[in-house]
């Protein structure tokens, strides 16, 4: 059981994946990236828990307590940025996508050909 | 050393992942990611995170599906007019 | 302390917001002004720590966060020969992009500086940086500028599908990156890169490392744009804004293999450097793949921006081959190889913009003959071309030569030939293109109909299509970027401070000391390389007279029908066509790709490794 | 390729990569057994180094605390880009749309929302401003800090419009005036840092006196830190909202230089 955090991680990498590669929509396509990405915040937070261990914020427990790993939380709290600003960028592209091609179908798009 | 809250978290987590990549309509889907940054913001304060889990809530259940809404509300009635 | 190290990151941000703030309010000139002044700074601020660097790493601890004991609490920059070089090469390309931009681009605001300052600094901070997770934080922000820049021209529909790719495929390569840094701070506990190496030196090797290791090289190979991750790549700086384009294809691309380097060295080598045989060799052969085949899709395109893209590609396959040697001079070489690599393809961009300022369009065979009267462009044009095909005494050439020599020295000699055929071909479609465009020579044609950048016109640069004469802010940094990458070639001593610069990267023992313990390290005392012979004379000649025996036969080979067999024609186009085919332009096919490619390095790296 | 191909060639390699990700996985700790040693260390210097109780607020603002300037910078170039890729769409819709009377779109919303919500929805914006600065302001001392507080207070922003306000809404946050505040919070940071190097002689040093644990001062530059951050991203994400909803209004007369 102690390593199911670590296999929901590697799940949702793995389901996000499938989900980006068989899409036919961008938009649903974009959110399956954001489930790729929340794989990272489970693994980050996972991998820093220690057991029994609280959150580390002195407001009520003293000193001395074991607390849980605060660096792989300012990890994620990066990631979780970054997750709003990729997808705020890329569904901005989504509107102009749809407004250019008349689709949504990342099939359909293929301006592009070697 | 892992909780039954721990289990259930990460469970119903994996669930609401893979439910949001098998829905596939966008407005459903929206709805759905909503819930599951719920779920997760949940799984992050089981794992003594309140931060990560506050900004979780606000980003993945409320910002990201909040902009999913107003993109798909905009492809939708650009359809309509080209009806 | 060293109080230019975060000058150099932290200025171009601050000017950055201050165009941003001021957007509605200052005028054009004053963006132009703030962003080259900028950008010429920066280069400056990098210049003078790439001077610092000589004799040891050069490091700064964000905060006054020294490290206790042996752990690293803060955030720290560890400034080698080689990061310095790079990032001080970002910021003079940056200054020749942002100088031509002045012109070039004539319907853009102050946010197309201020992303263009956040981009420079985003890779800058990426070349100087000593922190994995930091390395990762500049390496978003390098790409979300970038994503924003190359979907600059939203009003048409080939840079929206080119930024949509790039913006999935490059994030994807984010996540990766960052799942390889949480294994690694899974496993020791720190994000200092000196002292993650330190952790792994002592432990054996398993399933962790090699995972991890996967996970970052193949991240960062999608940046780098290697084989078979590089289809986001054509189909992203074929649309992009001219300079930009100048800036990912010169420096963007080869961050990726920088950080590679960086990794290896600086964190696994300690723990992994016991199969280095079995890496060049993994490395090498990617590296060969990734010269060959870009390199015959770059001759078969007609749009120019697209052909540099793919001769992009090519040329970081050589780069490749040549920090996958993994020896000193290997890694020096490609430095010297790479800095006159991206002065040539920046000129040649910058080219094509003029093109494209002058006549709207840059199609190869729409411009059939019309740009007779740009001689001196025209010039600048096929110059470059022979550069890129590695004529004496370019800066290319002298880097070619080098890890030449490199390859020789580890067994290596058989890919000689893969240097002089890569140049060779992407040279080649350069001068055929250029016959074509600037003399008229070769039969007309139709331009490939399965590549359209859609609306004919092109309106990068506003206004009537065609304009009587080059405004000299668009032809000068092209001319001052040639003769940048003559210098490269002809500056004595350049190949020998590459070459220690290369020593101290690979130095992990003196990097932990400097970075961990604060000491100064040593500097590694070298032979200087040779100069090069006859017979590297005779391998640039070659290359050169390939290309424009190569560029001959593609203008005239319809007028001698009978000079190859109907059947090899044929043939070759069929396969032609199949390999063009997987280049779909759909962003599914290409994150299967990366999911094969991730597998494959992966299957290769475990089981030569454990 | 076609779909069909591209499932073939991708089912076997995903397979692969999950493989390769659980084998990687093993190697690691079990769960609930971190060993540092980074995060120990900090957990136990991080409060009386830096006074503030929140040992992730000390480390996002000050022991990585050049992280998070990358962070806002990030944040910052989305939401230029977020900008640039959208006015030109807006710029050309209005001209498209010049015919439509589009105009009733405004005053329609206005009507259809009743008195009754339009009260009560302005009337949750004063708390919820107070909430989103008391979250930003105690970002040092509890969970929390700018990033969340400046969302919360984007939604103070949002609950205008949802009271029918968009008009409004306009009106108390014109996009020079986002744009101005979203670059003055990412510029703040930067120049925070700044003051380290000028006053201490270290950029991003903590210049300020740490103070005593458990005030709300306590942390040196952390809470200006957050309140910068609590700009930025205020300013960024109304920045996002205002422009996506432009988008799906698109109001006549509502475009961005409107101030």
């Amino acid at each position: 059981m102690s390593f199911l955090p670590y296999a929901v991680a590697a799940w949702l990498f793995g389901v996000g994946l499938y989900g980006v590669v068989t899409s036919r929509n961008l938009i649903h396509l974009v959110v399956c990236l954001t489930v790729v990405q929340s794989s990272t915040y489970v693994l980050l937070l996972a991998i820093g828990y220690v057991g029994a261990g609280k959150a580390p914020i002195f407001a009520d427990i003293p000193q001395g307590t074991t607390v849980v790993d605060p660096v792989v939380q300012a990890l994620t709290l990066t990631d979780v940025v970054v997750e709003a600003a990729v997808v705020a960028l890329l569904l901005a592209l989504v509107m102009q996508a749809h407004k250019r091609f008349g689709t949504l179908d990342p099939d359909e798009l293929g301006v592009m050909r070697a | 050393m892992i909780e039954a809250v721990k289990i259930a978290a990460l469970l119903v987590v994996a669930a609401g992942g893979t439910a949001v990549v098998l829905v596939r309509d966008p407005l459903r889907q929206a709805v759905v990611l909503s819930f599951y940054g719920l779920v997760l913001g949940v799984l992050f304060f089981a794992f003594q995170a309140p931060d990560v889990s506050l900004s979780q809530i606000t980003v993945g259940s409320v910002g990201v599906p909040l902009m999913l809404l107003l993109t798909i509300a905009k492809v939708r009635k650009r359809e309509r007019e080209r009806e | 302390m060293n109080h230019l190290a975060p000058l150099a990151v932290v200025v171009p941000l601050i000017a950055a917001g201050l165009l941003a703030g001021t957007a509605s309010i200052a005028s054009r000139l004053f963006a132009d002004l703030v962003s080259v002044a900028t950008a010429v700074a920066t280069t400056v601020l990098c210049a003078i720590l790439l001077a610092r660097s000589g004799h040891h790493e050069v490091v700064y601890w964000f905060g006054g966060w020294h490290p206790r004991g042996e752990v690293a609490l803060g955030i720290g920059f560890a400034i080698d020969p080689l990061g310095a070089g790079l990032a001080t090469f970002v910021g003079a390309i940056m200054c020749a992009a942002l100088l031509f931009s002045w012109r070039h681009l004539e319907a853009i605001s102050h946010v197309y500086h201020a992303l263009m300052l956040v981009f420079m600094a985003g890779m800058v901070g990426f070349c100087l940086t000593g922190d994995l997770f930091n390395l990762f934080v500049f390496f978003e922000l390098l790409s979300v500028a970038a994503y924003a820049l190359v979907g600059y021209r939203v009003d048409r529909r080939a840079p929206l599908e080119g930024s949509l790719n790039f913006a999935i495929t490059n994030s994807l390569g984010g996540f990766i990156v960052l799942t390889g840094i949480a294994l690694l701070y899974g496993r020791t506990g720190a994000l200092n890169m000196a002292q993650i190496g330190e952790t792994l030196a002592h432990q054996h090797t398993d399933g962790l490392m090699v995972v991890a290791f996967t996970l970052l090289v193949s991240g960062f190979f999608i940046k780098a744009a290697v084989v078979p991750f590089h289809f986001w790549l054509a189909d992203a700086y074929s649309v992009a804004p001219t300079p930009v384009c100048a800036v990912l294809s010169a420096v963007m691309s080869e961050l990726g293999l920088y950080a590679v380097v960086r990794i290896w060295w600086s964190c696994f080598h300690g723990a992994l450097g016991g199969h280095e045989e079995a890496l060049r060799m993994i490395l090498v052969v990617a590296g060969v793949v990734t010269a060959l085949v870009p390199a015959v899709l770059s001759f078969a395109q007609t749009h120019l921006k697209r052909m540099l893209a793919y001769a992009t590609i090519s040329y970081i396959g050589l780069f490749l081959i040549g920090v996958g040697l993994l020896s000193h001079d290997g890694l020096g070489g490609t430095a010297v190889y790479l800095v006159g690599d991206g002065f040539v393809k920046a000129t040649l961009f910058i080219c094509v913009g003029v093109i494209q300022h002058r006549k709207g369009h840059v199609d190869e065979y729409r411009l059939r003959g019309a740009c007779r009267d740009l001689p001196y462009t025209g010039a600048v044009f096929v110059l470059a071309g022979l550069a890129l095909a590695s004529l004496p005494p370019f800066g290319t050439f002298l880097g070619k030569s080098l890890v030449e020599d490199a390859a020789v020295k580890q067994g290596f000699g058989w890919v000689i030939p893969v240097f002089v055929i890569a140049s060779a071909v992407t040279g080649g479609a350069i001068l055929r293109s250029a016959g074509r465009v600037f003399l008229g020579l070769g039969p007309p044609g139709e331009s490939n109909p399965s590549f359209e950048l859609d609306e004919q016109e092109d309106t990068e640069t506003r206004g009537e299509a065609s304009r009587s004469r080059t405004p000299g802010v668009l032809f000068v940094p092209a001319v001052l970027l040639l003769g940048a990458a003559l210098a490269v070639g002809l500056v004595p001593g350049l190949p020998q401070a590459a070459l220690r610069g290369a020593a101290v990267l690979q130095d992990r023992a003196s990097y932990v000391a400097a970075v961990i313990h604060g000491a100064a390290g040593v500097v590694p005392h070298l032979p200087a390389p040779k100069s090069p012979n006859a017979l590297d004379y005779l391998y640039g000649g070659l290359s050169t007279v390939a290309a424009l025996v190569l560029a001959g036969f593609a203008l005239f080979h319809e007028q001698w029908p009978g000079l190859l067999p109907s059947v090899v024609v044929s043939r070759a186009g069929a396969a032609l066509w199949a390999v063009r085919r997987l280049n779909s332009g759909r962003v599914g096919d290409y994150v299967a790709w990366i999911a094969v490619g991730v597998t494959a390095f992966g299957a290769a790296f475990a089981l030569t490794m454990l | 390729m076609s779909r069909r191909a591209r499932l073939w060639m991708f089912a076997p390699a995903l397979a692969g990569m999950v493989a390769l990700l659980i084998w990687g996985l093993t190697g690691l700790p079990d769960f609930g057994h971190y060993r540092g040693p980074y995060g120990k260390v900090l957990a136990k210097v991080a409060v009386p180094e830096r006074k503030a109780t929140n040992v992730v607020a000390s480390t996002t603002f000050d022991y990585r605390g050049f992280d998070t300037l990358g962070e806002e910078m990030i944040l910052f170039s989305a939401a230029l880009g977020l900008v640039v890729l959208l006015r030109e769409l807006r710029g050309e819709e209005e001209e498209d749309e010049e015919a439509d009377d589009d105009e009733e779109g405004i005053e329609g919303r206005e009507e259809r929302t009743s008195d009754a919500l339009r009260i009560f929805g302005l009337g949750l914006v004063g708390p919820t401003v107070v909430l989103g600065i008391y979250i930003v302001s105690h970002g040092a001392l509890t969970p929390g800090g700018g990033f969340q507080g400046g969302l919360v207070l984007v939604t103070a922003l949002l609950v205008v419009y949802l009271a029918g306000r968009y008009a409004a809404m306009r009106r108390v946050s014109p996009i020079p005036m986002l744009e101005v505040g979203e670059a003055g919070g990412a510029t703040a940071f930067a120049l925070i840092g700044l003051g380290g190097l000028v006053i201490a002689g270290i950029y991003m040093k903590n210049f300020i006196d740490p103070g005593t644990p458990k005030t709300l001062l306590s942390g040196g530059v952390i809470p200006l830190l957050n309140i910068s951050v609590g700009l930025e991203v205020a300013g960024a994400f109304a920045l996002a909202f205002t422009e996506f909803l432009d988008q799906t209004l698109l109001l006549r007369g509502s475009g961005g230089d409107e101030s």
